[in-house]
């Protein structure tokens, strides 16, 4: 199983890089968003595995939570910026 | 009622969010000595749901239950339990921060004190962060002016 | 000589049945405008009672509910369940309950809240369902070489009433196939919809029609249904 | 030898990294903002749900595994939301959705 989740991660790691792309090169500030965005699903996920390898999984969990809850606050703040300045 | 032409769907995940996420804070922030966390991060949290509310139903709603002038009170009374269970240390003839002397005064046996000890500290810059990270959020946000002086003005 | 008589006879008769059918139009037109008006004056008396009732006993139950939910959520969080931590479990729901009673039931709906919460609990697999054909739909046009899309915007009026319906609604279309909720203005939605077809099906209203059962906004009858004063004039005329 | 539960857990997890994949692809591919949100709306709410039920699975019924599952409602709500949030404000700030060349006419 150990292996599994180390594929998992690895794989995860590689899309996160597919959508640094976006996050690089993509045209305007809300592509951008959207791109951070979907990164920090992926991280979520990434960090509970991390849990598994550290046998520490509550621990983990309390931060993949509290990144979950930045990255949403985090969007919509941007988001009504955005809004309000544009 | 709806108000039509609101962005009533961002406002109403809000408002069920938000007391959920300051208990979730609240958490973080006493279960500081078990798990990943304690003052900083839960205060944090706090101030990013105060954050999310400001953003979200405006400068009125979030000064009826937390206005600037508490905040700027909250930053001084966590400063002053975090220094003033330091400085409790001191007196009691231990280091800064040594909380271990706390049985003293506590009547518990020092490895339990030292767990007390660390929690109030951890309530006392749980405290100071979160209004330090509002009072700022608020300064950006109005420009360093509230409403209500500008209202005064006129 | 007999023929004038006729003809005037013809004429008053006429004369009468034009007034009589203006005097029935008049009246049914009044029939209709009473109705209207006692139908607003007895929404306005229900709508008062019940204002006045749920202010009197909102604020005391949305404390108490909110600190329990609050409070069962802190013990789910925790997972210690010896005195110090549940007593600081207390006082932290406590503090937050106070703080935030009128932010988790601000604009509460009259509903029989365990038929709600049934419903909803029903209308979740059909859900499921949609989210994971949405997601195929998804894959199919990200893996396909053309990539068939043609997308357009599309606006429609909803009948929905309370706002936690109207979120309910927005978030199910984002997560169905093919269309995304962008806006809210006016009380119309401005959807995003990758084709044609799927703007159609959005059209047909069948999760509008669910929604609406769930939050038991189905549920009314409207005097002017029953009443229906429009096919009467048609008759007449 | 694997019991039961982990094939379960292993086979949701995989679902999700599927699900994780195509909407990537998704967002990278498609034409333009607008396009791009339905890939991420809908991708990750599901890919991110799978995988954290298929972990909570893995864990087995005990309160960690209750905490994944409370992420996991958490995600469902807040994506979509997060979604509507950025589209609104992208198309109030002026942004022209991608149309096809026979349906600009």
């Amino acid at each position: 199983m150990n292996n599994f989740l180390i594929v998992i991660t690895l794989a995860l790691c590689l899309l996160v890089f597919v959508v640094l792309y976006r996050v690089v090169f993509g045209p305007g500030v809300f592509n951008r968003i959207a791109a951070i965005s979907a990164i920090g699903t992926k991280t979520l996920v990434i960090l509970i595995i991390f849990g598994y390898f550290y046998n520490r999984v509550e621990m983990f969990i309390d931060i993949s939570l509290v990144y979950a809850l930045l990255n949403f606050i985090g969007c919509v703040a941007a988001a009504k910026y955005l809004e309000t300045e544009g | 009622m709806i108000i039509r032409g609101e962005d009533i769907i961002i406002k109403t995940i809000s408002r069920v969010l938000v007391p959920f996420i300051q208990l979730y804070a609240l958490y973080v922030i006493m279960h500081g000595h078990y798990s990943p966390g304690g003052g900083f991060q839960g205060g944090v949290i706090l101030g990013a749901s105060m954050v999310l509310l400001f953003i979200t139903h405006g400068y009125a709603e979030v000064n009826r239950k937390f206005s600037e002038n508490i905040a700027v009170l909250f930053s001084s009374i966590g400063v002053l339990i975090y220094s003033g269970i330091g400085f409790l240390c001191l007196l009691l003839l231990g280091n800064y921060l040594d909380y271990s002397k706390l049985y003293k005064i506590l009547s518990v046996d020092p490895a339990h004190a030292r767990s007390l000890g660390i929690l109030g500290v951890e309530i006392g810059v749980g405290f100071a962060v979160m209004a330090v990270m509002f009072s700022i959020f608020f300064d950006i946000s109005t420009g360093g002016v509230s409403p209500d002086d500008e209202e005064e003005a006129e | 000589m007999e023929v004038t008589l006729l003809v005037q006879a013809a004429d008053d008769a006429y004369r009468i049945l034009e007034n009589a059918r203006g005097q029935a139009v008049e009246l049914l037109n009044t029939a209709t405008k009473l109705t209207s008006d006692t139908r607003w004056m007895e929404e306005k008396k229900i709508e008062a009672v019940l204002m006045g009732a749920q202010k009197k006993k909102s604020s005391l139950q949305n404390f108490v509910v909110t600190f329990l939910m609050l409070f069962a959520f802190w013990a789910l969080l925790s997972g210690k369940f010896d005195s110090f931590h549940l007593s600081l479990g207390v006082v932290c729901s406590f503090v937050v309950a106070l703080l935030g009673h009128d932010l988790l039931f601000a604009n509460v709906r009259v509903g029989d809240i365990r038929v709600i919460v049934q419903r909803f609990l029903a209308y979740l697999p059909w859900h499921v369902y949609q989210i994971v054909v949405a997601n195929f739909h998804v894959a199919y046009l990200a893996l396909s070489p053309k990539m068939p899309i043609s997308p357009k915007i599309m606006r429609f009026k909803t009948k929905l009433e309370s706002d936690i319906s109207w979120v309910t609604l927005a978030n199910s279309i984002t997560l169905t196939p093919g269309t995304i909720t962008i806006d809210i203005e006016e009380g119309e939605f401005v959807v995003h919809a990758l084709s044609e077809k799927l703007a159609d099906d959005l059209n047909t209203g069948e999760m509008e029609d669910r929604i609406a059962h769930v939050f038991m906004e189905a549920d009314h009858i409207y005097i002017q249904d029953v009443l229906d004063v429009a096919r009467i004039f048609a008759e007449f005329r | 030898m694997m019991s039961v539960m982990t094939i379960v857990s292993v086979l949701f997890i995989l679902g999700g990294l599927f699900f994780f994949t195509t909407a990537t692809i998704g967002l990278i591919r498609f034409p333009d903002f607008f396009t791009r949100l339905h890939a991420t709306g809908k991708g990750d709410t599901l890919a991110v749900f799978l995988s954290l039920l298929g972990l909570a699975l893995y864990e087995g019924f005990s309160l960690t595994g209750l905490k994944i599952v409370i992420i996991a409602i958490f995600m469902f709500i807040a994506q979509p939301t997060a979604t509507h949030a950025i589209s609104k404000a992208g198309l109030r700030f002026g942004l022209k959705p991608w149309m096809r060349e026979e349906d600009r006419k």
